[in-house]
């Protein structure tokens, strides 16, 4: 099969949607002839022209106007924030708007809004530049949160997600961009709520999203070399949160460690461990663990990033620790 | 900067019909109101209600024989003043109220925001007040990308006109050039906060919006038809394909801001005289009578249509039934 | 003992803490002569002046300026929103710049202020005034979070609050404005960070905050009765949360329900559990449940708002579903 | 609407030492820069950088010889400009950029912002472009509060204009007439993006402070000497308690908005026209030779003077060492 990487696959569900649906439309700050800061609207400009908009550095109203387009009925819209980060400066759009009109308006409107965020820790941009706000929007109803770890989960997801008629948060780690994975040329769709098992295994189960799917990867291939079987699922949606796949690998395991790079307090793998003790206590043979980068500032020293993204060493220890009960 | 909108109007102008449907819908805001208070007195409604009383000549004269169907506006949180001119039922605005499955939302319940009615144009309001300056660009955005001629009408109070999204808002109209219409209802006070004491302004709100290169104005907003001419001709501009109007309509409340508010914040003589010289409804009374546009005795009549039909839409409100208990798990998602 | 209800035992805070300190500034939407929409600054204006001002209908810019305040060293600001729903609108401004400005800056600063937030389901006030957003907030580092539950309580926690020289986020619950409860007139400090046992007992930990620690309680009368004795244990501050406190009743009872306002869904609950069995799993006799109001926007309709609020008799449910284990 | 700063300034009116301070400083702030830009180039510093180069006249000219160090400035995210010109130490800047503990936030690490210097009046600085609207006026409302008569410098691009937080920022800035002054440094685009694809103006982004009464003007901001007797008129204003002013600055960036931007959006004759007929330092120094305030020979002397001053506080800022692991465990609270 061949071989792209994520900003490709992007790119890809993002023209065969447009092609698809007439009413789709992509804008944001620099997305059209500048093709976005991390090029994943690239040539968009060009092929749909007005269906493709620059916006003003205004992000509430990027999100609030996405929300008065959807519920028209006539717009689909698939607006760009710069940076997730930002996601708190629109977030009661977000939060309250996006996620809740539909609702409070007795269910009258459809929402079909597909934000895209590009998160996450990448190189030296700092404490305002490198956060996972993802877990925030889990204490959001009316949100569906898509985290995608590879490219062909990328693609498939962000087509479902712009045919969804409900608000969906696309989380794009910005490490990704340019990892590459085997994508095939066929269209193809990939439902939400619907955990992937990375990797089999039968010692300890790792649940890992973005970023630190990979790094759960590695550190499994190091792990198999001493003998634990570590099984790796991507949730690759936090909402809908596919805890059926989660449960079962738990009770074959018994042991349950959490990665994430958003911060460990208030994570998502907070949620993720309260729903876990709380169906399958007894299956636990030893406290379910967390990783998350420490609950401080992301330092923009590049030096320093290293001590917040969780490491593959990290998550040998944990597992090691885990295997010792 | 914003210019004070004069226009001579004349009664002979319109024809009767249409007079009488400003007199009906202004008629029915007050009396909606009206019942609604009596509703809360009762017990029958809870939470937080703003009386739109003293304001209805905007919303009819902004709304009435010059909106569509399929023109949208997003309404203030005062009253129930604009969804009741767009025609929104009124059984199913009370039913909202008293959380019967009657209401827009089947039984969820709503205030004054959250009551929405799609085929008509009004695709609801947000509890945090301004919101709709960012949400209503954005219908006006996806009509003009359709390349319809609806129009987008945006009510907001003057308070809500110092939320930040103003400048977003303003920003994407005047950029897009959107079919939208800014109408903020300008009663000088935010909760217990005179405009003068929240507000840095040239001279008027409607300043704000001349830096965009939008045009504006400041209008009488209790002057039912001088209400009408400005937004008729912000609609037309907006036809024309030649974007945003900003109009800023001067009104007052005649309570509080909440019922049980003590409004002691307000110089006694000062709403005496907005409620005995600048009532809306009072004055297009007094002027159709003195222009024989009607008689006393047909305004009557119609105020006891009016009456007739908000007991009715009340009776068949309350008579709808509260919902289960699991209508909050319904329609989270589509 | 004196008995005061909280509205008046956080007003006497405000003007102690006013009076001690020159340059404290409280300020907000009708907080002037208004006195607030929940009156908790009557007066104030009338004694301290310009020390007191209402300011316009735009929260980022409130808390902006308070954070601009208080860089200086020559404020301590105290701002209200008139209700914490409104967070979200200037939830970049607490998350990113209340939080985090001090540490990004290299810690050459302080953050003297005390955002004041009435929170809670309070009587058909509808999806966007009723909400307890408190649970976001653990996820942002720099910040302290304050939730009382009586007036005692309020009143010595917002004193340190003010006098702390870091931020606070200070959640009011709106339904508990009129609770009265015993406050000695003499001046005391309540410190962060360390919980309240409102009442001692041995079979279950209940967790509460708010005014769930008084559902809690009076479930708890209903239980023992029943010859079941529950502990209820109020965290009062969720960050610093005091775990020691927790986590000695949860070795004591080995049963824990967490019981919120917030939406279950990653809500305080997620984290406090997720803490607890990282702890103390093998304490556990039985699953932590949590009890928070469903994940659904909150109605409006008066008769639909019970469904929301946690009941005494869920509490009850509860309890006797984890003596079962 | 917004005015165009108009004055005849003249060399001799002013000391021969303020005119070099004037030169050194821009002279300073573009060697800051390219070193910088050496800096990432060799792979010693990471994240991304935005050159000020081009821009020097109007940090030089709005900051030398009128602020002082009690006054505040919240700098914009365009090179160092701001933050030299305000006496932050080069080493402190680089060491920052460096991630060495010479920085001002010892060894955490700051790009162009989160460096800060309250001992200077540098309170630090968001990553999200514009937040400072909100701050300072925080800053400002404190020391009008306190009495005091500092003045503070809100610098921001025309892109970051565009947020929202403009409104709540001048609403506040004008009611409370504010001791605060704007700088909006236009050099016409945000990323990619020309100003007049972003924002609906009258005529001048300036404009936008007319509606709220807030004085305002629009000045060559690579005339330094223009740029100074613009800012000096609004200090002055301010100190009066006269409160705020917006001043929109034009200049242009002679490089990308980012190192690596291949900048091929901005057309090539007009990018040449700036750097060669524009340039805020090359016109200034043909001014001060024509006038014959300073020899070629003078100024060359400045520039050694300035390039040994780099690399010294380069050389501090590298020999300091990477903090350790636990540093990011200290500071979150006072
Ligand atoms: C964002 C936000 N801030 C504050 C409130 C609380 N609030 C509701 S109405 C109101 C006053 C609004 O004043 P104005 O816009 O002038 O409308 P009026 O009530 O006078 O009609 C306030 C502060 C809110 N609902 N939303
Ligand atoms: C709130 C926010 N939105 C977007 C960005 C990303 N961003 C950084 S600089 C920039 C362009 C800023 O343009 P302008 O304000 O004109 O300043 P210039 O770069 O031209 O000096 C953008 C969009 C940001 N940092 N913060
Ligand atoms: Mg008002
Ligand atoms: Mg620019």
């Amino acid at each position: 099969m061949r071989t792209i990487n994520m900003r490709t696959a992007l790119l890809e569900a993002l023209n065969e949607e447009m092609e698809r649906d007439e009413t789709t439309l992509v804008f944001g700050e620099d997305v059209g002839k500048f093709g976005g800061i991390n090029k994943v609207t690239e040539g968009l400009y060009e092929k749909y022209g007005n269906r493709v908009f620059d916006t003003p550095i205004a992000e509430p109203t990027i999100v609030a106007a996405a929300v008065g387009m959807a519920i028209t009925g006539n717009a689909r819209p698939v607006p760009e924030l710069q940076f997730g980060d930002f996601a708190g400066i629109a977030f009661d759009e977000i939060f309250n708007k996006m996620g809740k009109w539909r609702f409070m308006h007795g269910g009258q409107m459809e929402m079909p809004i597909t934000l895209r965020l590009p998160v996450g820790i990448a190189g030296g941009a700092g404490p305002e530049h490198s956060q996972s706000p993802q877990a925030l929007f889990m204490h959001g109803p009316g949100l569906q949160i898509v985290i995608p770890s590879t490219p062909y989960d990328a693609k498939g997801l962000l087509k479902t997600a712009i045919r969804d008629n409900n608000a969906v948060l696309f989380f794009e780690h910005k490490l990704l961009y340019d990892m590459k994975g085997e994508v095939p040329e066929e269209e193809y769709l990939i439902p939400f709520g619907k955990a992937d098992i990375k990797r089999e295994g039968s010692d300890v189960t790792v649940i890992a999203t973005a970023l630190q799917v990979h790094t759960a990867l590695e550190a499994a291939e190091e792990l198999a070399a001493d003998g634990t079987e570590v099984e790796v699922v991507d949730p690759r949606t936090l909402a809908p949160l596919d805890m059926e796949t989660i449960l079962s690998s738990v009770r074959k395991t018994g042991r349950v460690l959490i990665v994430h790079e958003e911060s460990k307090t208030g994570g998502s793998g907070a949620e993720i461990a309260a729903q876990i003790q709380e169906e399958a206590l007894f299956d636990l043979a030893a406290p379910i663990r967390r990783i998350g980068s420490p609950d401080v500032p992301i330092a923009q020293n590049i030096y320093l990033e290293q001590f917040y993204r969780p490491s593959k060493e990290q998550i040998v220890q944990a597992v090691n620790e885990l295997m010792e009960y | 900067m914003a210019e004070i909108y004069k226009k001579e109007t004349q009664l002979k102008d319109y024809s009767k019909d249409v007079l009488l449907d400003f007199y009906r819908t202004m008629v029915k805001i007050r009396k909606f109101d009206e019942h609604l208070i009596r509703l809360m007195q009762e017990g029958k409604v809870s939470g937080f209600y703003h009386s739109g009383i003293g304001s209805e000549g905007l919303s009819a004269g902004s709304i009435r024989n010059v909106l569509r169907d399929e023109d949208y506006i997003y309404y203030n949180h005062r009253g129930c003043n604009q969804k009741i001119a767009k025609g929104v039922p009124l059984s199913k605005i009370y039913g909202d109220f008293l959380g019967t499955t009657e209401g827009t939302t089947r039984g969820l319940g709503a205030g004054i925001v959250h009551s929405a009615d799609p085929s008509r144009g009004v695709l609801g309001q947000a509890g945090t007040i301004g919101s709709q300056l960012g949400i209503g660009i954005g219908t006006a955005y996806a009509s003009k990308f359709k390349g319809t001629d609806q129009v987008t009408v945006i009510y907001f109070g003057d308070g809500a006109a110092s939320r930040e999204m103003l400048h977003g808002s303003l920003n994407w109209a005047g950029l897009y050039n959107l079919p939208v219409i800014y109408i903020c209802e300008n009663n000088e006070y935010a909760i217990s906060c005179h405009v003068s004491e929240t507000h840095a302004v040239k001279e008027h709100i409607a300043d704000w919006a001349y830096g965009y290169g939008i045009s504006n104005c400041v209008v009488d907003g209790n002057d039912v038809l001088l209400m009408h001419e400005a937004t008729k001709e912000a609609v037309e501009r907006a036809k024309r394909g030649e974007g945003p109007t900003f109009i800023e309509a001067q009104t007052f409340r005649h309570r509080g801001h909440f019922e049980g508010d003590p409004y002691d914040y307000v110089d006694g003589e000062l709403l005496k005289d907005w409620k005995e010289n600048k009532d809306p409804i009072r004055n297009f009374v007094s002027r159709m009578l003195l222009d024989k546009i009607a008689e006393k005795q047909e305004l009557k009549t119609i105020d006891q249509e009016v009456e007739q039909e908000i007991l009715e839409a009340i009776e068949k409100a309350e008579s709808a039934p509260q919902p289960e208990a699991g209508r909050i798990y319904e329609g989270l998602f589509a």
